[in-house]
């Protein structure tokens, strides 16, 4: 039921700005290909392990086989034809060895041509099948267990962090946090990790304020999760970060050990880890696709602008960047059911009607985009060592959602300005959810905004920033924008940041079947 | 179980914990400081106050996390066990028709200026509490509920006239160390007028400490959470002693 | 705005059938007197202080002359004619004189006859005169001060509670509240008080879980407020509590010392303190005369019954009372605006909807009694030592009292399972209303609950079951109704309780010029 | 003020204290009573466990309550002082023009991969924090904004491209020290590099203790609320101290 009567015909231009806006840059995320999309390639294509023998610690194997492929004849035709074709020319039996091989410096890359180039071509496109294949067994079983363990009994489902840094310590905290009710568990990652230029390897355990994102710390979690959804009679999901140098190749990982959600952001690693522009819209297009592929839900990151710009006065930021977001989306492929969305709770709590104020905003994203499941993320900027006040603020926050039918909450922690949550703060914060849902939860059908209240007035005030907003950006160009510090007031020139020497422009005779098949893909 | 363990905060022995206090001093570095002694003194350390705040003009309220030292040896907790079977009604009838061949008879009251009926009549009223029925449902009891207020000569008088096996006393309000010095005043009373052939002596609430038996003079004390069905296994076990050792 | 669509002939027949169960009641109340009627009635002539000599310890001066009096000539006459003729035959200057003489045993009052009754009349009508017009020096006071500094800025007034036993600390922990916003402060009691036949000397400072009522703990606090209520700019109120065996005696301290309200049920001494029916209730309708002449806001204690009894089981018992306290208020002369009703937020909180019941339940007694500044009470029964969780449901407590337009807000503590409230849990609790009411202080321009939706239901289910027990309380009497544990699940006989034997039938030629100068009261 | 104080509940010298902790053992009465025994070791005496709750099986969260031994000595709280005075921006200017005869330059940097830059942009950026403009503000100041995850090695390169006279870090993760090792990196690899001619060295952040300066090996640590007027101030006291004791 819409509450807030806004105006179709606004609602409507805002989404053709949006469209207009990001035309751009889809085209040049479509011209360009990455290190990092290269290396997801491989990995799709079944390259797994690292060189452990190297001085710098372990370089993971695709690392080595694409800076090779792109030492010995350049990334812009892709890599899948080069590494393919040394495969069969040393007559190796697996990816691996060719890696290995190479690490050794015994292959030599060239990009085959005529016959040699089809039949690269299509050892490459069935290793990559195959590893889709893979993917695709993942969502049917996901499917499957869904059907028989069910969905959480009601929204929102309520996620929660685990982020001790050790991946056996979060099995803990994840186990309790899912026994005490937690629908998803996303697992934090350790600070350092989205500015590295590839995929740490194996289990770990010396994270900071977060957990090395690993396909065997992926395996772990989701097998401890699977174990528990069995005894707690729900399908817990499981959440980690497709986001930073290597987004593509996560997003690959999260498809292989089934993961469920991922937190993928259009521009995140632009404005908050100063990544390469181009390098993350490039990034962005292929890793979701595959979560298009995988079933994944994307988690967006509008929540982040509004710890470093003001909640009220960039509202429509979100508004705006929430659109952006949703169109990338479609645009790779990804239906407005697998669309988390994300929006926050980021007022600061001593502005007179802050929590009304709240109710226009999240009312707002939840009517412009009713069949998203929309990401609800608590207070943090706000919240201080009074702890205490934190725990009351987390449980408006959650009336919040509730009131405005979000579809995902994420659980705030009363200890947000101190530590990482400490298991007891997961186990509160439950509890308080539960009182929030259990004791209000039919209150929705009492609340009407009133017609021409503070909440309805201020709902269609930031439409209509959003809309004006979008407009300029259609004029400037969004890389222009991101550069004059629109978004979370991060400016960030399209040329500048990190994994820029990642980008390559691709050659006329590019080819990357992973590429092409998710392209193709329904 | 291991046998030493410390506080979890998200890592196994991490020790972490969280306190909150006020400290009679104007907020400032000072303030803070005098916080950050005491969090060391308790055994806090590294300790980090992480949120002060003036409360008028002379007070400061701390809220503070850390790490405490300490490690908990579970070998040395000392708790008073349940050293009796729990029974159920049917069988707590039977052992006090086989130990007393009569009715046990049993005295409850809130002593001293203490209102709070809620706790003893959960354990006497057959509605009685978390799903167990109260000390009157049982058939080999006579239970009688003097209400609140009672005076403690009232109680011994009372107790007296209904030749009591046991009286049971609740103390709510623990302000200024209330239910311990009605307790106290109580036990006294019933060992001055009756000596060794004083009834059995129970003392229950929720801020009391069960190790304190002793010390309060009393025969047993029950804490938060009790339940009818405990009373009432322990009154059998407590009968039976008396009987076997006079 | 009415929002629950109550049927105004429902309405108007609960407040008959009310009228109705408390005629005998009223009947019974103007039919006798009791020993504190009496005490107080000396204490508006201006008897003071007590024998500091006697062994029992302090024996305030009223006892000693109206236990000699009884002694000497019943009391059925009233005490006024024997003490003012007394003091006329010992040519003794003041009462306190008189009062002394009757301790040494130089008095023997006798009734007076003739010319001698109608001098001792009109001297203590005279004297007792005096007393009122102090006491209405001080409703005037009060209303200078208001009109100077100022009432509240908003509803609900912020009711919070000092209780550590000692004056002295009770000063410190008011001031502070008065700064960090407190409107209301209310003085417990020490647990024994209610029980005492008299009423204490002096400043006190050793209360358990409360300090004593002393009229100098009175004038104490209120000088105390009245310095920070000109700091803090706004009229700062004080409340004490009417009630147990000498509630008229504290009734006319109050009026003398001008606190602002008090706690003043019909039938909480009788419930809950064991007090016999009879002498409650007479020493309820003087008392309540005493407050309608001081300009004293009452507070009932319909609260209590919700800690015994089940607060959606007993919710229309509730309804019952409010309209039986009302009902024998105005009969005692007090109007609508100082009728402060009392309800509690009371409802297990692990029940499905609580809060929604909580809103219809306060909802039913705000549009039931319009007018009166009502008295919204916070959880205490199912408070817990999770102190966090507390801090959360005193939150919820205040939006609805917020939503459903409370008048006075007793602010719920976090240690309410654990101790007597701390000065940083007063604070906290500050914090937490204050957060609630700025940031949500419009909602209720949104909160329209559905026509046919739970809240609605549910108040029409609570009105209409306290219609029922109101007609068989009619039909039953209200002191058999009593008698059955209707009110809090106490069972008390008319016969039973506390101070029986203060209770004195009238002889005709009873006189007591204070019951009569305040039964002409406009 | 007096000297000796405790903490305050609701009566003077109460020592009322409040603290909350999980402890890997399974809940029940020895859960309690091991939670009692830590209470006890950090010196709450009474300690009343209010409030226990099981999380999963092999844990269990307690709130205690109770009154703690230990006495606060109010002369001996070590704390910071600020041992220079609070300049307004235009005497900050004046100082600086007067001591250096130009611009006093300031390279800010969040280090490790620490990405929050809101703390060290407060105290750089003009916008500023709590109302104070920030250091760019200042005319006689260069401020060079590093951004956030900068290495030790770039920050180090930069200070020295730059000629910095003083570097700004910010540190706002904690958790397994980040904080201290990073900082304690920093201040090594400026030592190495550049012994004595090191600028001064300044880290800031939420969780820093001030006293632990030199431990850390720098010259001044600010913690949480920290204003950019209380930087600048003290940059001029820094650099009027190191003019005066080469
Ligand atoms: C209900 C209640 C009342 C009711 C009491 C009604 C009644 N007839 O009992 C009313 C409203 C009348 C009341 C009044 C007051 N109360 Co009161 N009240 C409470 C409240 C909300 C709940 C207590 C309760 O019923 N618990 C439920 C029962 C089932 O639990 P229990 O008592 O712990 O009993 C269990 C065990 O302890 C044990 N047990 C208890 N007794 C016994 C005895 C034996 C022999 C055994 C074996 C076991 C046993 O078994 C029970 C079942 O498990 C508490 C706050 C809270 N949430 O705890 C405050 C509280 C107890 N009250 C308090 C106070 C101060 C008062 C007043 C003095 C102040 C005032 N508010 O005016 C008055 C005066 C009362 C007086 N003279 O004693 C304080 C006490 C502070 C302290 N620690 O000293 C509390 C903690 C609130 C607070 N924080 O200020 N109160
Ligand atoms: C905003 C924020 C973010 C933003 C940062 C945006 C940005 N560009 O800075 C985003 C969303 C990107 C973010 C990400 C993460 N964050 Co963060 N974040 C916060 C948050 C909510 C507020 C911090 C803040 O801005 N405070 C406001 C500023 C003004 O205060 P301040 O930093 O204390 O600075 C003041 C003083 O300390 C001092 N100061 C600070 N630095 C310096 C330096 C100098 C030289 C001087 C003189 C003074 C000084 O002066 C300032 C003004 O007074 C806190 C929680 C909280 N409420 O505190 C978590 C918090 C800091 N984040 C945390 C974590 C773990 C992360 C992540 C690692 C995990 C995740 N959530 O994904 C990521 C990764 C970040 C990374 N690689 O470092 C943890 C740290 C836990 C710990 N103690 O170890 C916190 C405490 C949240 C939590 N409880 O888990 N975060
Ligand atoms: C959208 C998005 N992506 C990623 C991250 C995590 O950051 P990093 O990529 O540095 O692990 C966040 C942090 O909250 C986020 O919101
Ligand atoms: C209406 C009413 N009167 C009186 C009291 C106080 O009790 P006592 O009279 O024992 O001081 C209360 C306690 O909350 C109350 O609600």
């Amino acid at each position: 039921m819409a509450l807030l009567d806004l105006d179709p015909q606004v609602v409507a231009k805002a989404r053709e700005l949006a469209a207009k806006a990001a035309e751009p840059v889809v085209a040049l995320a479509k011209a360009h290909t990455t290190v990092s999309v290269e290396r997801a390639t491989l990995r799709l294509a079944g390259i797994t392990g690292a060189d452990t023998t190297h001085r710098a610690g372990d370089v993971p194997w695709v690392n080595r086989v694409v800076d090779t492929v792109r030492e010995h004849c350049g990334l812009e035709h892709g890599v899948a034809l080069p590494v393919f074709h040394a495969l069969r020319e040393h007559d190796l039996p697996t990816l691996t060895d060719l890696a290995e091989a190479t690490a050794a410096g015994q292959v030599r890359y060239t990009l085959p041509t005529g016959r040699d180039r089809d039949r690269a071509r299509k050892a490459a496109t069935a290793a990559i099948t195959r590893g889709l294949r893979t993917v695709d067994r993942n969502r049917a079983h996901r499917d499957k267990l869904v059907t028989k363990l069910g969905d959480p009994p009601r929204r929102p489902w309520l996620y929660l962090i685990v982020a001790t840094g050790d991946i056996d310590e979060d099995v803990v905290q994840a186990r309790n946090a899912a026994r005490a009710g937690a629908d998803v568990i996303a697992v934090i990652r350790s600070t350092g990790q989205s500015l590295l230029d590839y995929v740490p390897e194996g289990a770990t355990h010396h994270g900071f304020a977060g957990t090395y994102a690993t396909q065997e710390n992926f395996r772990i979690m989701r097998a401890a999760l699977d174990e528990v959804s069995k005894e707690v009679g729900r399908y817990i999901r499981l959440t980690n970060y497709a986001s930073g140098l290597c987004m593509p190749e996560i997003a690959v990982l999260a498809g292989l050990q089934r993961l469920d959600m991922m937190l993928n952001d259009s521009m995140y690693g632009i404005l908050f880890r100063d990544i390469n522009p181009v390098r993350t819209f490039v990034d962005q297009r292929f890793s979701r696709q595959v979560h298009a592929r995988a079933g994944i839900v994307i988690n967006t990151g509008e929540d982040n602008y509004l710890t470093t710009a003001d909640a009220v006065d960039a509202a429509h930021t979100v508004t705006v960047s929430q659109l952006l977001n949703a169109h990338f989306a479609h645009e790779a492929g990804l239906p407005d059911h697998l669309l988390g969305l994300g929006h926050a709770f980021e007022i600061n709590p001593e502005i007179p009607e802050s929590f009304r104020l709240e109710l226009a905003h999240a009312l707002l994203a939840r009517e412009l985009f009713p069949d998203a499941p929309l990401k609800w993320m608590p207070p943090t900027k706000h919240m201080t060592g009074d702890v205490f006040h934190g725990y009351l603020l987390d449980g408006f926050f959650t009336l919040a959602g509730l009131l405005t039918g979000q579809s995902i909450l994420l659980v705030g922690m009363m200890t947000e300005a101190v530590v990482t949550p400490f298991l007891s703060d997961r186990d509160l914060a439950l509890r308080n959810v539960r009182y929030v849902l259990n004791a209000a939860g039919g209150l929705r059908e009492d609340f009407r905004p009133a017609p021409d209240g503070l909440i309805v007035r201020r709902a269609h005030q930031v439409l209509g920033e959003a809309v004006d907003l979008l407009g300029r950006i259609v004029d400037d160009g969004l890389l222009d924008a991101i550069a004059d510090g629109t978004f979370g007031l991060m400016k960030r020139p399209a040329t500048g940041g990190r994994g820029a020497d990642g980008v390559i422009a691709k050659a006329d005779d590019y080819l990357n079947p992973a590429a092409d098949l998710l392209e193709a893909q329904p | 179980m291991k046998r030493h363990v410390r506080p979890y905060g998200d890592t196994t022995g991490d020790g972490m914990v969280q306190t909150s206090f006020t400290l009679p001093v104007p907020a400032g570095p000072k303030a803070d400081g005098a916080a950050l002694q005491l969090a060391t003194k308790m055994g806090i350390d590294p300790a980090m106050v992480v949120h002060s705040r003036p409360i008028g003009d002379g007070f400061t309220f701390f809220v503070v996390y850390g790490s405490v030292r300490h490690i908990v040896d579970l070998d040395d907790v000392r708790v008073v066990e349940r050293d009796y079977p729990l029974l159920p009604p049917a069988e707590v009838n039977t052992a006090l028709r086989r130990l007393l061949r009569r009715k046990l008879v049993v005295v409850g009251a809130c002593i001293g200026t203490d209102a709070h009926t809620v706790g003893i009549d959960a354990i006497l009223n057959i509605k009685g509490f978390a799903g167990e029925k109260g000390l009157e449902y049982y058939r080999e009891l006579k239970v009688v509920n003097l209400g609140a207020q009672v005076s403690v000569p009232e109680l011994v008088r009372r107790a007296r006239a209904e030749k009591a096996d046991a009286v049971l006393v609740s103390q709510v309000v623990t302000q200024r160390d209330a239910h311990l010095l009605n307790t106290r005043e109580m036990s006294a009373a019933f060992r001055e007028a009756m000596g060794e052939r004083r009834p059995l002596l129970i003392a229950g609430g929720p801020r009391f400490d069960p190790l304190m038996a002793a010390d309060l003079g009393v025969d047993r004390v029950f804490g938060r959470s009790t339940t009818p069905g405990d009373v009432a296994s322990y009154l059998v076990h407590a009968v039976r002693t008396r009987k076997e050792n006079p």
